[in-house]
C-alpha cells in the first residue's frame, strides 16, 4: 500500500510551478528587456578600435583644439563630418610626420585611399539626425557625445535609444546651454538649469517637436 | 504524523447522511470525497460560503481598472499622439479593452485562487492516497475521511465510521 | 411535469439524454473507454493524415515568413483576404464551444452536459488556428509579435489603442486564456478519474501530474462549483464580446460593406451558427467510432440542430438587415456593395454560396427527420460550414476589391499559400483533436455521473426526464 | 584592361523581377578612360550608411538584435564644393532626338540622385518630362555595356584607337570613299564643329541621320511651303483656339514642355478666357484627352482631313481662298463636315490666337496646309524658325539611301552613332543584313543591344551624366552637358568617338568643347564659361523666328496631289512613339517600364490598341492574342481595348520587343512594330490583317475600371456651368459636424492642391515622385496582381456614354493627409499618426504590416512591401536611392508623404536663418516636375500662399468630402471649353 507519488513530489511540483513561471516571465518578458537597456545591447562604454590610434584625450584636452575644428560641419550640415585625411596633415605635416602611429594617415593621403573609421554613435537608417540643427539650438556636444576629451577611444556615451532623445525633444530645458558653450566639454550652468534653458528655449525659438518624422522620414 | 480514517459509501445520499451525523457528534476534521458534487454535503459539512465571488469580483475590479488607467495613461499621458484627430484619451474606445482586461484576470484569479488557494492543489501527495482502495473516491464510490494527529483516536473513529454506515473502514498513515 | 409527459403523443416525446440504465461505475467504464484501448487503425490514418496536413501549414507559414506577404495573393484593395476570413472563420468556429458550456450550463440546459467538454476542446483548438492569424498576416510578425502588447519599450512608443486590431489582441488572448483555464477546471476531476482508474504506471504518473493531486474532497467541491459557475458566466459575456470585437475590426472602418452597426448580433450569431456546424461535423463520427451514443444522442443532435436553425435564421436576418440598409440609406458606395458587387460582381458565385449554404440549407431542420438523421445533419453542417467561410469571404474579399474609387478597383487570386493555410489549419486543428479524442474523455465524466444521479433521482426515469425540458 | 569582372553580367537584372534573394555584386568600375577619380567616392558615406541600413533592414529580425557594425569613409581630400551630407545642383541637359531639355540635377556626395527641369532654361522652365528623368537609372543600370568591344570580344579603347588610326591613314588616302556615318539627329554645335572636320577630311564621306521618330516631315512641310526647311516654334500663351492634327503638344515629351505650361495658363478660369483645345487623331492621346473637342479619324483619313479644312476656310478667309476646290476634292462624312464647320469657324475668329498644329507623322502636305493657314490667320501662336538639328533629313528615306550602299559595297567604314539602327529600321530595309556586309562597323551605344550584335567595334556610351558636351534646345538656345559623376564604366562620348577619325581620339570631350566655345565666343571666355556651365545655357542664342513667304500655288498643288480618300474598308495600321521608351531607348528603365501608359494604363508592354466597337466587330477581347500582319511576317500583339480610338484601325507604339543581348531588363516585353513599318510608310498604312491566335495573355494594367460610376471623383465641368459647379460643389467642400473638434495647427499647415484643368495626366509627376521617394519597381507579374507600388498615380476615367468617342478626365491621385485620417486609427502600434502640422506621417520602421490602414483608406493610396523589393538592388543601382528617404523593408506599408523630407530639410536650413519657410520653398517632387502647375504645395496658414487662394477657389472641392475625412489635398474641378455648335 503506497501512493503513486512520493511526499516530496509536493514541494517538487510547486519549485517546478515557480520555476517555470520565472522562467517564462523572467527569461522571455523581463530578461529582453532589461538586457536591452544594459550597455551590453547599447554598446556604451565600449570603446571603439580605430585603424588609427586618434587619443581625443590629447587633442580636445591637452591641445584644447576645438571640436569644429575636425568636425566642422557641425553647424551647416547633418553630418558632423568626418576630417578628410588632408586635414589631418594640415598640422601632422609639421609634427610628427615621421611617427609611425600616423603610418595610415599619410598612406591614406598619398594613396588617396579613405580611412576607414569604425562609426561609434550608430543609428538606424531610418533615423535622420541633423547636427547643425542641435547645434544651432544649444545641444552640446557633451550632452550626447560625453566626455571625449577624457576618452583615449571614443566610446558611445548615450543608449541614443529613441526613449532617450524623447527626453531632450520633449524637456530641451533641462540640456540647453548658450551656443557659446556648445564645445565646451566642462560647460556648468552659472545658475538655475531650467531657467537658463527656459530662456534658452525663447532665444533660440526651441519647439519641442515630438512628431515622428522630426527624425523618421 | 497525521492519520486519516476512511470510510466507504456506495450511495451517495447515505455517505452525506453519514457525514452530518459524525459531524453532529462532533468528529474533527471531517471530509467526503466523491467522483461528483455530492447533492447538501456542503450544508453535512456545515460548509461556510465560499469566497471564490469575492475573489472573482476582487479580480475583475482590479483588471478593468488596470486595463483602463492602461490606455488612459499611455495614449494621454505617456505619449499623447494625434491620431486621426481623435482625443488622445477615448473614453469609449478604452470600453473594450477594460472589459476584457477585467475578465482575464478575474478568471485568473478564479482559477489560480482556486487552484492554489482553496484547493491547496498541486499536492500530488496526499495521506489518502496511501490507500489503494482510495481510487474510487475519484471513480465511483462515496468515501468520508476523518483526519486526526492522534493515534490512540484511530480505534474510536473507526468505530463511528462503522457505525454511521461507512464499510471498507481503515485508516492511513502519512509518509514523511 | 408527469401530466405533460403523459399528454404528449409519443412522437413528440424527445430522445433521450442518457441511454440505457447507467450508474457511475458503468459511466466511467465506458467514457473512458477510448482511451484506454489502443489507436484504433482509422484513428492512426486519420493522424497520419493531419500529421501530414501540419507539415503543409508549417511550411506555408515558414515560407511566408521568410518571403513575405507577397507570397500570399493579397494585394492593394484587397489588403485583406484568406488570412483574415480564416482567423474569423475559425475564431466563429470556437464560440459554439464556449456557448456549449458556459451560455447553456447558465440556462441550465442539461443536454450540454455530454457535449460541452468535446465543444469546449473545440474551442480551444480553433481558437489556436484563429491565433495564428493575426500575427501572421502581418507583414513584420517578428514585431507583430510583441509590438503590440504594452511592454515599456526604450523607444518610448506603446501600442494605440484606439484601434480595433489593439481590441483584438487583447480579446482572443482573454478569450483564448479563459476557454484553456475553463476547460482545464473542468477537466480536473476527469483527469483525477483516469489517474486512478488506470493500471499502467506510466499514465497514472502523466495523468497523475495533471490532476494536480485532485482528491474529490467535499471542501474542494465546494469552491469547484462556484468558481465553474462563475468562469461560466464570465465566459459568457466574454464570447459576446470576443466575436463583437472582431466584428468590430470590419465594423469600425468606414469601408462599405464593413460599416454596419449590425455586425456584432450578426457576428455572434453566425459564430454560433458555423460553431455548432463544426461541433456536429465533428462529433457524429466521433459518437460513432467512439461508442459514445448512449450519452450522446440523438437527443443532442436534435438539440444543436435547432440551435442551428434558429441563429441561421439570425445570420439570414443580418443578410436582409444589410441590404436593406444599404438600400434605405440611399449611399451610393452601399448599394454598390450590396446590389452590386455581391449579386452581379465577378464575385457573384461566392455570395450565391454563402446564401445557399447558410440560408437554404438550414431551412431543412424544420423537419424533425432532417433534424434525426445524421446524414442530413453531417451534410448540413459541412455545408454550413463552407457557407460561413464564404461569408467571410464576401465580406473581407468582395468589399474590399470594389469600393470607393473606382480606378483602385482590382481582383484578388488566391494562391498555393493561401489554400495550404487553410487547408493546413482544418489539419493542424483535425490533428490536435484526434490527440485530445485519444489521452482525454471526450465526455465530461463527473458531468455525466451527476447528470445521470439528477436524472435518476428527479424524474425517476432518464428516458422522459427530457420531456420537460 | 578590365577584367572580366568588370563585366556586368547581362541577365543580372532580370532576375531582380523573378529571384528575390539573388544578391548582385556590383560590377567593378573601369578606370580606364580620364584622370578623374574614380568611382568609388561617388559610393559616399551616406550611401555606404544607406546600404549598409538597407540590408541590415533585412536581416535584423528584430530590436533584440545588436546595430550591425558601420564603417565611415571620409574623403582623402574633401573637394571644395561638397559639404557631406548636403546635396548640390548642377544644370546640364538631357538630349532626345537631337534636342536638349535643360535640367538641374542633384547629386548627394557626388552621386547624382535626382533630375529636375532648370527653371531658367527655355525648354524646361523648371518641368521635366518622364524620359528626362529616366535618364537617372540608365546612369546606373548594372546591365549598361561596360567596355569596347571587337567582334564580340572585350577590347579596349586604346585599341580602337590604334585601329582607327589605321583606317583613317587608308581612309584619307581614298578622300574618304567608303566612309559613312550615321548619326542621331543632333543638334551639337561642337559636333557641327567636327563634322566639318571630318568633312574637311574626308571629302567623300557621308553623313546621315537616323531616328525611328524623325523630325523630317516637319522639314519638308516647311520646304513646300516656305522654299526652305523651317520648324514651328509655337507659343500658346496666346493661344485661343487650337486645332491639334495627330500633334501631342500636351504630353511631357521632347520639347513640349514649355506649351504645357502655358496652355495650362490658357485652361485656368482664373486667368480670363479659357482657350479651346479641337484633337483630331487616330489613337487617343494625351493631348486628345485634353481635348475639348476630338475627332478619331483612320490614318489614312487625318491628313485629308486637314486638307477638306483647308478648303473650308478658302470661304472665310480671303488669303486661303485659292484653296475652295479641296472642299470638293476632300468630301467629308457628316460627322467630320460637321466637326470641321465648327473649327473652321472658330479659327477665323480666333484670328491671331487660332494654331494648328500639325504632328511630325503627318505628310508634308499637311504640315504646308497648317502653315498656311497659321500665316493666313495671322497666328502668334506659330512661327517659322530655322532647324536647330543639322539634318532635316533623318527619315526612313535617308536611311534607304545608306543601305543601298551599303547592300552595293560602297560602304569599307560606317560609324553609327544613332540609336539602335538595326531594331529601329522598318523591316523591309533588313539594316541588320546590310550592316553585317559593312568590313568596319563602329557602333556607340549605352547597351550591347541589336545593333552592337552587329558591329565590328562596339564603344560603350558615356552617359550624358558622365560626359560634356552641348547640344540646342527646341528653340536654339545652346545647351550645355556637364557631367556630375566620373565614368561609372568605362567609354567615349559622340564627340570622342568622331575625334578618333581625326587622330584626335585621345582629346577629351571637356578639352574639345572648351576649346570649341573659346574658339566660337573668345570675348571674356574665361568668365563666360563659368556663367554658362552654372546656368546650363547660353542665354540669347535662341534662333529667332523668321516670316518666309508661303507658296500657296506650291501647296495647292501639293494638296491636289493627294488622291481623295478612298472609303475601301480594311484594317489600318497607325504606329506611334511610345509615352515611355520612346523609340525604346529607354528601355532598360524600369522607371518607365512600369509607368502606366498615360492612356491606356498598360505597363511593361505595348498591346494592340482598338475601337471596343472593332473588337466586337473582330470577335476579339481584352488580352486576346493577335498577329498582325502587313506585307511582311507577322507582329504577336496582346489586345487592349481602347475607349476613343478610331475604328477599323490598331495602333501599336514603338520601342518594344526587343532582342537585345545587353538589355534584359526590356528583352522580349510586348512586340516589335518594326515588321509593320515600311520605308513607305513608316507610321501608318491600311491592309492590315488581324488574326487571332486563340491565345489570351494577362496585361499589367494599373487601372482596370474606367468609368466613375456616377461619384463625384474627378470634377469636370464647362464654362458655361462653372458658377452653377462651384455651387454645387460647395457642399463638397462645406464645413463637417464632428464629435471631436481637432487640434489646432498654428505652425505650419501644410495643404495641397491639384488643379484638374491644368493636369494633361502625362505622368511626369509619377516619375518624380518614385525617383525622390526610392519607390521600387516590382516588375510585371506584381503589377498584375495589383502591387505597384507609385505612391502617385494618375487615375483616368472615361466619361459620357459614347464608348466609341468618350470624354476622358484625369486625376493625379496621392494620399490626400485627411486631418480625420481613417488609417490612423485602425493602426495598432502608432506606425501612422498626425504630426504638429497636419500631416499623415507613415512611420516605417514602426509599421507590423497589419494593411488596416490601406483597407480603410478611401482613396486607396497605400502601398504596401508584398515582398522584399530592394534587397536585391545591385550597389550600382542603389546609388540612385535618395539618401533623405528611407528604403522600406518588406512588410511595411508605405505611401505619400507630401515629400516631408524637403519639409524637413528647409525647415532646419530656415531655421538656421531664423525665419519661416518661404511660400514656394517647399516643392514636392510631383509638383516640381509638373510641366503644367496644376500641383501647389504650401503652407495653409500662409494667407499669401498660392495653395491657399486655390483651397479657397471656387472650383475646389474635397475628393470623398462626405466621408469627413476633411483631406489636405483639395481637387479644383476640371473646366472644359466646349464650343456649343458641337454640344
Amino acid at each position: 500500500m503506497s501512493s503513486l507519488f512520493k511526499p516530496s513530489s509536493n514541494t517538487a511540483f510547486r519549485v517546478a510551478l515557480v520555476a517555470l513561471a520565472l522562467l517564462f516571465g523572467g527569461g522571455l518578458i523581463a530578461g529582453p528587456m532589461i538586457y536591452v537597456r544594459t550597455p551590453f545591447f547599447t554598446q556604451q562604454q565600449d570603446p571603439v578600435d580605430q585603424p588609427v590610434q586618434f587619443d581625443h584625450r590629447h587633442h580636445v584636452g591637452d591641445e584644447g583644439i576645438d571640436c569644429r575644428y575636425c568636425h566642422y560641419l557641425v553647424e551647416k550640415s547633418p553630418s558632423a563630418g568626418v576630417p578628410p585625411t588632408s586635414l589631418c596633415l594640415n598640422c601632422h605635416e609639421q609634427i610628427w610626420n615621421k611617427s609611425p602611429k600616423l603610418a595610415p594617415v599619410r598612406e591614406s593621403y598619398f594613396a588617396d585611399r579613405p580611412i576607414v573609421w569604425n562609426k561609434v554613435n550608430k543609428l538606424p537608417h531610418f533615423v535622420y539626425f541633423n547636427h547643425s540643427i542641435h547645434v544651432r539650438q544649444g545641444v552640446g556636444c557633451v550632452t550626447c557625445h560625453g566626455r571625449v576629451d577624457e576618452m583615449a577611444q571614443v566610446e558611445k556615451a548615450q543608449s541614443l535609444a529613441m526613449g532617450w532623445c524623447l527626453e531632450c525633444h520633449r524637456h530641451p530645458e533641462r540640456y540647453l546651454r548658450p551656443r557659446d558653450q556648445i564645445t565646451n566639454m566642462t560647460y556648468k550652468p552659472t545658475e538655475d538649469q531650467l531657467a537658463i534653458g527656459k530662456q534658452l528655449m525663447e532665444q533660440y525659438h526651441v519647439e519641442t517637436r515630438t512628431s515622428c518624422t522630426t527624425c523618421h522620414r | 504524523m497525521r492519520r486519516f480514517v476512511l470510510g466507504q459509501f456506495t450511495e451517495a445520499a447515505a455517505c452525506v447522511e453519514a457525514v452530518r451525523k459524525l459531524r453532529e457528534q462532533g468528529v474533527p476534521g471531517l471530509d467526503a470525497h466523491s467522483p461528483r458534487p455530492m447533492h447538501g454535503i456542503d450544508d453535512a459539512l456545515a460548509l461556510p460560503r465560499s469566497k471564490v465571488p469575492i475573489v472573482a469580483l476582487t479580480g475583475g475590479v482590479l483588471g478593468a481598472l488596470g486595463g483602463y488607467s492602461l490606455q488612459w495613461y499611455l495614449n494621454s499621458k505617456a505619449y499623447p499622439i494625434n491620431v486621426g484627430s481623435r482625443p488622445p484619451h477615448g473614453f469609449w474606445t478604452n470600453i473594450p479593452i477594460t472589459f476584457e482586461s477585467g475578465v482575464l484576470i478575474a478568471v485568473l484569479s478564479i482559477f489560480f485562487g482556486s487552484i492554489f488557494v482553496f484547493f491547496g492543489l498541486p499536492r500530488t501527495y496526499h495521506p489518502l492516497f496511501e490507500s489503494e482502495r482510495f481510487r474510487t473516491a475519484c471513480l465511483d464510490a462515496y468515501w468520508i475521511s476523518a483526519e486526526t494527529g492522534d493515534e490512540n483516536a484511530v480505534p474510536e473513529l473507526e468505530k463511528k465510521f462503522r457505525e454511521a454506515g461507512a464499510h471498507k473502514v481503515h485508516t492511513v498513515v502519512e509518509r514523511i | 411535469m408527469a401530466e405533460t409527459a403523459i399528454a404528449l403523443p409519443p412522437q413528440l416525446i424527445p430522445p433521450p439524454l442518457i441511454e440505457g440504465r447507467q450508474d457511475d461505475g458503468t459511466l466511467n467504464k465506458s467514457l473512458n473507454a477510448y482511451v484506454w484501448q489502443p489507436p484504433q487503425r482509422g484513428w492512426l490514418a486519420l493522424f497520419l493524415i493531419g500529421l501530414a496536413g501540419t507539415g503543409v501549414l508549417f511550411s506555408a507559414i515558414a515560407i511566408t515568413v521568410a518571403r513575405g506577404i507577397g507570397m500570399w495573393g493579397n494585394n492593394i484593395p484587397v489588403g485583406w483576404a484568406f488570412g483574415i476570413i480564416n482567423f474569423v472563420w475559425w475564431i466563429g468556429i470556437g464560440h459554439a464551444g464556449t456557448l456549449i458550456s458556459a451560455i447553456l450550463l447558465l440556462f441550465q440546459q442539461k443536454w450540454r452536459t455530454s457535449i460541452n467538454r468535446f465543444a469546449e476542446a473545440m474551442t480551444l483548438f480553433a481558437v489556436m488556428q484563429a491565433g495564428l492569424f493575426p500575427i501572421l498576416h502581418t507583414g513584420r510578425p517578428w514585431f507583430a509579435i510583441y509590438w503590440l502588447f504594452p511592454y515599456p519599450s526604450t523607444n518610448s512608443i506603446w501600442p494605440q489603442f484606439k484601434s480595433p486590431l489593439m481590441w483584438d489582441v487583447f480579446a482572443v488572448s482573454t478569450y483564448f486564456i479563459t476557454s484553456l483555464l475553463f476547460w482545464y477546471l473542468g477537466l480536473i476531476p476527469d483527469l483525477a478519474s483516469l489517474r486512478d482508474s488506470s493500471s499502467s504506471k506510466r499514465a497514472r504518473i502523466a495523468y497523475g501530474i495533471f490532476a494536480l493531486g485532485w482528491r474529490g474532497s467535499a471542501r474542494h467541491w465546494h469552491h469547484y462549483k462556484i468558481a465553474y459557475l462563475l468562469l461560466a458566466g464570465l465566459a459568457t459575456p466574454l464570447v459576446l464580446s470576443v466575436h463583437t470585437i472582431v466584428s468590430w475590426d470590419f465594423a469600425l472602418s468606414i469601408l462599405p460593406g464593413w460599416h454596419t452597426t449590425i455586425f456584432p448580433p450578426y457576428f455572434v450569431a453566425g459564430a454560433v451558427f458555423s460553431g455548432f456546424a463544426m461541433v456536429m461535423t465533428l462529433m457524429i463520427p466521433a459518437r460513432r467510432y467512439m461508442k459514445l451514443k448512449h450519452v450522446i444522442t440523438a437527443r443532442h443532435l436534435e438539440s444543436m440542430a435547432k440551435v442551428m436553425l434558429l441563429t441561421g435564421l439570425i445570420v439570414f436576418y443580418g443578410y436582409l438587415m444589410e441590404h436593406f440598409a444599404a438600400w434605405y440609406s440611399g449611399n451610393v458606395y452601399e448599394e454598390h456593395v450590396f446590389f452590386s458587387t455581391r449579386p452581379r460582381g465577378p464575385y457573384a458565385w461566392a455570395y450565391f454560396t454563402q446564401m445557399f449554404c447558410n440560408v437554404v440549407v438550414p431551412q431543412m431542420f424544420w423537419t424533425r427527420w432532417a433534424r434525426r438523421n445524421v446524414w442530413t445533419l453531417w451534410i448540413g453542417s459541412v455545408l454550413v460550414n463552407v457557407g460561413m467561410w464564404f461569408e467571410r469571404f464576401n465580406i473581407v474579399v468582395t468589399s474590399l476589391h470594389q469600393d470607393f474609387i473606382p480606378s483602385n478597383w482590382a481582383m484578388y487570386y488566391p494562391t498555393w499559400v493561401d489554400f495550404s493555410l487553410l487547408f493546413g489549419t482544418i489539419c493542424f486543428f483535425g490533428t490536435l483533436f484526434l490527440v485530445f479524442l485519444k489521452f482525454i474523455p471526450a465526455v465530461a465524466t463527473s458531468e455525466v455521473k451527476e447528470l445521470n444521479h439528477e436524472l435518476h433521482q428527479g424524474g425517476g426515469l432518464s428516458e422522459v426526464e427530457g420531456a420537460h425540458r | 584592361m578590365p577584367s572580366l569582372k568588370s563585366f556586368p553580367i547581362a541577365g543580372q537584372r532580370q532576375k531582380l523581377w523573378r529571384g528575390l534573394d539573388e544578391h548582385g555584386a556590383p560590377p567593378a568600375p573601369s578606370r580606364e578612360l580620364g584622370a578623374a577619380p574614380p568611382p568609388d567616392d561617388a559610393t559616399s558615406r551616406r550611401s555606404v550608411l544607406q546600404l549598409l541600413g538597407a540590408s541590415a533592414a533585412l536581416a535584423s529580425l528584430g530590436g533584440c538584435l545588436k546595430p550591425p557594425d558601420e564603417k565611415i569613409l571620409p574623403y582623402t581630400r574633401q573637394p571644395p564644393e561638397v559639404t557631406p551630407g548636403n546635396p548640390l545642383h548642377y544644370a546640364t541637359a538631357a538630349v532626345i532626338d537631337g534636342r536638349a531639355t535643360g535640367l538641374l540635377v542633384t547629386a548627394n556626395e557626388g552621386r547624382p540622385t535626382k533630375i529636375e527641369g532648370n527653371p531658367d532654361h527655355p525648354s524646361s522652365r523648371g518641368a521635366v518630362g518622364p524620359l528626362e528623368q529616366a535618364e537617372l537609372l540608365r546612369l546606373y543600370d548594372p546591365q549598361r555595356l561596360g567596355v569596347v568591344q571587337h567582334l564580340g570580344q572585350p577590347s579596349a579603347w586604346r585599341d580602337f584607337l590604334q585601329a582607327t588610326a589605321e583606317k583613317a591613314r587608308a581612309l584619307r588616302d581614298s578622300r574618304g570613299a567608303g566612309l559613312r556615318f550615321l548619326m542621331e539627329p543632333g543638334s551639337s554645335p561642337l559636333v557641327g564643329r567636327l563634322r566639318q572636320r571630318l568633312a574637311d577630311t574626308y571629302p567623300q564621306a557621308k553623313f546621315s541621320s537616323w531616328s525611328a521618330i524623325p523630325l523630317q516631315q516637319i522639314h519638308d512641310g516647311a520646304q513646300l511651303a516656305y522654299g526652305a526647311a523651317y520648324e514651328v516654334r509655337l507659343d500658346l500663351s496666346r493661344a485661343r483656339v487650337v486645332l491639334s492634327l495627330d500633334s501631342d503638344l500636351l504630353a511631357a515629351l521632347p520639347g513640349t514642355l514649355p506649351a504645357m505650361r502655358d496652355w495650362a495658363e490658357k485652361r485656368d478660369p482664373a486667368n480670363g478666357r479659357l482657350a479651346r483645345l479641337y484633337a483630331v487623331e487616330t489613337n487617343l492621346t494625351v493631348t486628345g484627352m485634353n481635348a475639348d473637342h476630338r475627332l478619331r479619324l483612320k490614318p489614312t483619313h487625318l491628313h485629308r482631313f486637314g486638307l477638306a479644312l483647308l478648303g473650308r476656310l478658302a470661304a472665310q478667309v480671303p488669303a486661303l481662298s485659292r484653296y475652295a476646290p479641296l472642299q470638293q476634292r476632300f468630301p467629308l462624312p457628316p460627322e467630320s463636315a460637321k466637326f470641321a464647320d465648327a473649327v473652321a469657324k472658330d479659327l477665323v475668329a480666333a484670328g491671331r490666337g487660332a494654331l494648328v498644329s500639325v504632328g511630325p507623322r503627318q505628310p508634308p502636305v499637311l504640315h504646308a496646309a497648317a502653315h498656311a493657314i497659321n500665316a493666313a490667320l495671322g497666328s502668334a501662336c506659330a512661327a517659322a524658325a530655322r532647324p536647330v538639328l543639322h539634318d532635316t533629313n533623318a527619315g526612313p528615306r535617308t536611311l534607304e539611301q545608306l543601305v543601298e550602299e551599303m547592300r552595293g559595297g560602297k560602304v569599307d567604314t560606317l560609324v553609327i552613332t544613332a540609336w539602335n539602327p538595326v531594331y529601329g529600321a522598318p523591316a523591309d530595309l533588313n539594316f541588320s543584313k546590310a550592316l553585317s556586309q559593312v568590313p568596319y562597323s563602329v557602333y556607340r551605344s549605352l547597351y550591347l543591344d541589336e545593333t552592337a550584335d552587329r558591329a565590328t567595334w562596339v564603344i560603350p556610351s558615356l552617359h550624358p551624366l558622365e560626359s560634356w558636351g552641348d547640344a540646342r534646345a527646341h528653340d536654339g538656345t545652346v545647351t550645355f552637358i556637364q557631367p556630375l559623376i566620373s565614368p561609372l564604366y568605362s567609354g567615349a562620348s559622340e564627340v570622342e568617338t568622331l575625334a578618333a577619325f581625326l587622330g584626335e581620339g585621345d582629346r577629351t570631350a571637356y578639352t574639345q568643347l572648351r576649346a570649341f566655345w573659346e574658339s566660337e565666343r573668345p570675348d571674356h571666355f574665361a568668365l563666360n564659361w563659368e556663367k554658362w556651365l552654372a546656368d546650363g545655357f547660353i542665354g540669347g542664342t535662341a534662333t529667332p523666328p523668321e516670316t518666309p513667304a508661303v507658296r500657296h500655288d506650291q501647296i495647292l498643288a501639293a494638296a491636289m496631289q493627294v488622291a481623295p480618300a478612298d472609303s475601301s474598308a480594311g484594317i489600318e495600321i497607325n504606329i506611334v512613339p511610345d509615352y515611355r521608351v520612346w523609340d525604346g531607348r529607354f528601355g532598360n528603365v524600369s522607371w518607365l517600364q512600369e509607368l502606366p501608359d498615360p492612356v491606356t494604363k498598360v505597363t511593361w508592354e505595348n498591346a494592340a490598341l482598338l475601337a471596343p466597337d472593332t473588337a466586337r466587330k473582330l470577335g476579339l477581347r481584352q488580352g486576346d492574342r493577335v498577329d498582325l500582319g502587313l506585307r511582311g511576317p507577322p507582329a504577336h500583339a496582346t489586345v487592349v481595348i481602347a475607349p476613343g480610338h478610331a475604328e477599323d484601325t490598331i495602333t501599336a507604339s514603338l520601342g518594344y520587343g526587343r532582342r537585345g543581348a545587353g538589355e534584359a531588363l526590356c528583352r522580349g516585353l510586348g512586340f516589335d512594330t518594326s515588321p509593320l513599318r515600311h520605308t513607305d510608310a513608316p507610321w501608318f498604312s491600311p491592309g492590315l490583317t488581324v488574326t487571332p491566335v486563340g491565345k489570351r495573355a494577362r496585361l499589367a494594367q494599373t487601372q482596370e475600371h474606367h468609368s466613375m460610376e456616377g461619384r463625384l471623383i474627378a470634377a469636370t465641368t464647362t464654362v458655361e456651368k462653372l458658377k452653377e459647379t462651384g455651387e454645387e460643389l460647395a457642399e463638397s467642400r462645406a464645413p463637417l459636424l464632428t464629435a471631436y473638434p481637432g487640434p489646432a495647427y498654428p505652425g505650419y499647415r501644410w495643404g495641397m492642391a491639384i488643379d484638374l484643368s491644368r493636369c494633361t495626366g502625362c505622368s511626369s509627376c509619377m516619375v518624380a515622385c518614385v525617383a525622390e521617394n526610392n519607390i521600387p519597381m516590382v516588375g510585371k507579374e506584381q503589377v498584375a496582381l495589383s502591387r505597384e507600388m507609385h505612391w502617385l498615380r494618375v487615375d483616368r476615367y472615361f466619361i459620357g456614354d459614347d464608348t466609341g468617342n468618350p470624354g476622358v478626365v484625369v486625376q493625379p491621385l496621392m494620399c490626400v493627409h485627411c486631418e480625420y485620417a481613417p488609417c490612423e486609427y485602425v493602426c495598432p502600434v502608432n506606425a501612422t499618426v498626425h504630426s504638429d502640422e497636419g500631416l499623415n506621417e507613415m512611420i516605417y520602421n514602426r509599421c507590423v504590416g497589419t494593411r488596416y490602414c490601406s483597407n480603410n483608406c478611401p482613396y486607396k493610396v497605400r502601398r504596401f512591401n508584398f515582398f522584399s523589393y530592394t534587397s536585391d538592388y545591385t550597389n550600382t543601382e542603389k546609388m540612385a536611392f535618395n539618401p533623405d528617404v528611407t528604403v522600406r523593408a518588406r512588410g511595411v506599408m508605405e505611401k505619400c508623404t507630401y515629400c516631408v523630407q524637403r519639409i524637413e530639410r528647409a525647415r532646419i536650413e530656415t531655421r538656421l536663418q531664423d525665419r519661416r519657410i518661404r511660400d514656394g520653398e517647399v516643392l514636392t517632387a510631383c509638383q516640381q516636375a509638373c510641366p503644367s502647375g496644376a500641383i501647389v504645395f504650401g503652407d495653409l496658414n500662409d494667407a499669401n500662399a498660392k495653395v491657399r487662394r486655390l483651397h479657397e477657389d471656387e472650383r475646389r472641392y474635397d475628393l470623398l468630402h462626405e466621408l469627413g475625412t476633411r483631406p489636405r489635398t483639395a481637387y479644383l474641378a476640371r473646366v472644359t471649353n466646349p464650343n456649343p455648335e458641337l454640344a
